[in-house]
């Protein structure tokens, strides 16, 4: 295991300067604690939204704080997450005197601690909602799914709608439609490793692959041989067709960190071919790293169902360095 | 008698506990989870060590002060269960300074109820509940706490997850034991020995 | 060692299909040949700017082809420069009659391969001029050093300055200059693998490291005990700052395709540090990935002195999705 | 005498020759350079194999196709450098149909020569120059090529590189064989064989 870091326990706060030091213009940062917002602070009147989880899925979450997405992210230890006083600074930096939509990543620990930290804001008198997105359609029973790329649908949409002056309630109406429509599946060929302890996520062979994993070391729920791409995005596909109607989708094809972005590029060739095979019409395409598991050599498919509203808000303008229009 | 420095030491013996247990944890979480419980607990349980030169009213207090402390710094799934439990557990202590082993057992059963409520969990789904639940169930000062509590932590080993992120794994979660089960019974042990 | 690909010979096409699939809106192709243009076309009366080399470096170079960027991007096979023949359909394809700008990385098959299509153009009519990046200072000997990730910078300059309308020469004159002034270094913990043979470029062990690594997999001028990120940084700054003056300067911290952003953020955060403490201004910053080699876990750090036509120049709008603006 | 048919042979040969070394020259390019020598050189001779079956009217236009093929599909170094040396090889083949060794000779002295323009190079720099040049002077017909050629080969191992990809590596270039030295006394022999 080799990390390119200085201290494991201050990785994700050196990351965090790093990152303010670098964009002043679009982050800011609440002192001493490991919450990026905006650089011009919350913007009075609007719906403010705020995201966040463990770390080490960069460029999520902070890089999607900027005008048009999030207005603070919530940076927790690596694949930990955040605790509910981190959570409580997103909120109150993000609320601009209308609400804060809180989107969160179906895992036990960040539904808990945003749901306490909403108790916290609720009780300092800050109106907080929340939608939970739970896409990963590689765990069968809805209930346990996990919160992947399509996560950063979430953002896009809610962020365009609470900048277009939506309410609370409108905002998250909208991001309720994302959640509930969007699928993703990812698969890996090398493990990320956990900076402080040093381990990989899993152990595999030369010949063996992970189908099904989640973004945060977990092995998959299927352990394969390794085959040509071309037959690893049928497997994923076959699960997400079964889920996603045929018709206009916005498809993902998100690398997991680790991965060149020749073999994402290939990899969409394949996903696209095939779905428009299969009478998909791909009418928005992004292909890159948008929700990683650190060095994570693999990628997930994401499918979003496109109606105008959503179509209008992916493509208004933002200026988040994740997601740049 | 538990005792508030009996409280502070069995706080204390816990650190210790779960720093020497550390990796295992860990391993448990990379085997059937995200491979973090063990540095989760170990951060949180440093921050509680530190908590502990501070002085206290009441047992109430101190599992206050635990809770918000966990809480505040374990993250992930068990910072809130283990925070919520603490402070629950403080509305049965209020403010005595000293606790029999009734009163032991109703904070800890408040503790309890709090982990299952915070994390709409039940006994059998392979999580620190099955360790929590069972262990208060018609617990009695005569019993053998440390072999009730290795017992129900092995027990764990041959359950389907179906909470948390071991669930994600379904039938190959079986072979594992919970590693919150396993820092549950480290805490657990730790309190228990200081009530005598 | 293992990819995310289809038949490794089709990598390159099978990616550049995807990519203009992905984003036909920037990206046109030419038919049958691996070379990216832009959409819409030559601008006619514009400055054509045409850039390319081995695959494997993406998003470098059709990552920057767009509005403000390239007009054309010739992909070798991986680390294999491009042939004649085809950087001759790029400069076709880039000329809209006033003349073409070749952005040559100092590799004796890039230079000579450009060369010789800069002849066959020059036969053809075209007017075509070129400029030679290398900025590498992992190599002492001035003539030899290897182009790098300076090369971007040249990229973005050289682009603006065209599409505000300058005459090749003003055009090549101040791609020169940044060429002249940009000064880089790299390092590598883990090597990348070769898709055709599925070799790592180098052996490690797990305790060791490369310093002043290429961008093809070469192993690097040094082998060192891997030790904190901070004071690798200390190591590549020592060479850097010999060249560099104290003064206003872009950085970039760049990722060689496998270092999880995570990292490159920490890794920014100590540059910064100790860039500023020996006096030099961080006008500008650039953290991600922008000229990788294949699944390399490392970094590289780039210097560019800044005046105010640079600057304006690397400001200024780009449409491509390696540097959008 | 090398014929048309023959120099279509010394190709063929050198096209199995060099698939048949692919992963030794890959290896020594891996060594001191990019890796990737064998393959390229590997689908140039694919390539021009995929040439031979048309007819040519003269050695230099067979030359000179092989010389645009190479020049078109190997890329890297490798590519510009052999695709002028077939090129310019091909002016001194001229219209002839066949040639003596001292046509044969001239014609690889261009290619040597067009070689060394190209790549700015000279002998002692550790690249496939220091196979072309040294082979050819003084080079007579009762020459045993194939033992001229292995130690010319041999001879890049300790030299130090100071052109191409392997210069950086400065000291630690020796040690090594330079690839192009290898795939170039591949084809040399090839021709060479054919010159009887
Ligand atoms: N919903 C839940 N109810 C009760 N316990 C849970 C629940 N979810 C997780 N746990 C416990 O938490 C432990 C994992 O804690 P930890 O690894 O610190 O958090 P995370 O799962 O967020 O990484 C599990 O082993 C399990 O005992
Ligand atoms: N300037 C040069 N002059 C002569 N030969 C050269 C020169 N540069 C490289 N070579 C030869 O080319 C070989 C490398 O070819 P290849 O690996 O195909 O290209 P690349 O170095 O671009 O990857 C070297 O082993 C060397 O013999
Ligand atoms: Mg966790
Ligand atoms: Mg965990
Ligand atoms: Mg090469
Ligand atoms: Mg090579």
């Amino acid at each position: 295991m080799k990390k390119l870091i200085g201290e494991a326990n201050e990785l994700v706060s050196q990351m965090v300067e790093g990152m303010v030091h670098a964009h002043p213009d679009v982050y800011g940062r609440i002192e001493g604690v490991n919450v990026i917002c905006r650089a011009d602070g919350a913007k009075s009147g609007k719906v403010g939204l705020v995201s966040g989880g463990g770390s080490g899925h960069e460029p999520a979450h902070a890089g999607y704080v900027g005008d048009g997405m999030l207005d603070a992210a919530v940076c927790g230890e690596v694949f930990t997450s955040p605790t509910p006083d981190m959570v409580l600074e997103g909120i109150k930096a993000a609320d601009g005197g209308n609400g804060v939509l809180l989107v969160v990543k179906n895992y036990a620990g960040d539904v808990m601690n945003f749901e306490l930290a909403a108790e916290l804001a609720d009780a300092e008198g800050i109106k907080v909602d929340h939608v939970v997105v739970a896409d990963d359609v590689a765990i069968s029973n809805k209930d346990d799914r996990r919160g992947v790329a399509g996560t950063v649908f979430v953002h896009k949409v809610a962020g365009a709608a609470a900048a277009s002056g939506k309410s609370l309630e409108e905002v998250k109406a909208v991001a309720e439609k994302v959640a509930s429509h969007v699928r993703s599946m990812g698969m890996a060929v090398e493990p990320c490793y956990m900076p402080v302890s040093g381990k990989p996520g899993f152990d595999l062979n030369e010949e063996e692959m992970e189908i099904g994993i989640g973004i945060h070391g977990e092995r998959g729920v299927e352990r394969k041989p390794t085959t040509s791409v071309d037959s690893i995005v049928d497997d994923l596909l076959d699960h997400l067709k079964q889920e996603v109607e045929p018709g206009e989708v916005a498809v993902m094809v998100n690398g997991m960190g680790g991965t060149p972005l020749s073999e994402l590029y290939v990899t969409y060739h394949f996903v696209a071919k095939k779905l428009e095979d299969a009478g998909y019409t791909l009418k928005r395409k992004y292909v890159g790293n948008y929700m990683t598991s650190l060095e994570m050599h693999g990628f997930s498919i994401t499918l979003l169902p496109l109606d105008e509203e959503i179509t209008t808000y992916l493509d208004a303008p933002s200026a988040a360095h994740g997601f740049k229009i | 008698m538990l005792t508030i420095d009996g409280l502070k030491e069995a706080l204390r013996n816990a650190q210790s506990e779960i720093e020497a247990n550390k990796d295992t944890l860990t391993d448990l979480d990379r085997a059937i989870g995200d491979g973090d419980h063990g540095i989760n607990m170990s951060r949180g349980f440093d921050a509680v060590s530190t908590i502990l030169n501070e002085d206290y009213d009441s047992l109430g207090a101190l599992s206050k002060k635990v809770g918000m402390t966990l809480m505040a710094k374990v993250g992930g799934a068990a910072g809130p269960l283990y925070g919520s439990a603490f402070v629950k557990a403080a509305t049965a202590f209020g403010d005595a300074t000293e606790a029999d082993f009734s009163l032991v057992k109703s904070a800890l059963e408040e503790g309890s109820a709090s982990i299952k409520a915070r994390g709409k969990s039940e006994v059998g789904q392979k999580t620190m509940v099955d360790v929590w639940e069972p262990f208060l169930t018609d617990l009695s000062e005569s019993d053998d706490f440390t072999e009730k509590l290795d017992r129900l932590v092995k027990d764990t080993e041959d359950m389907k997850a179906t909470k948390g992120r071991a669930s994600y794994f379904g039938e190959s979660s079986r072979g594992t034991i919970d590693p919150g089960a396993m820092s549950s019974a480290i805490i657990l042990k730790a309190i228990m020995k200081e009530v005598d």
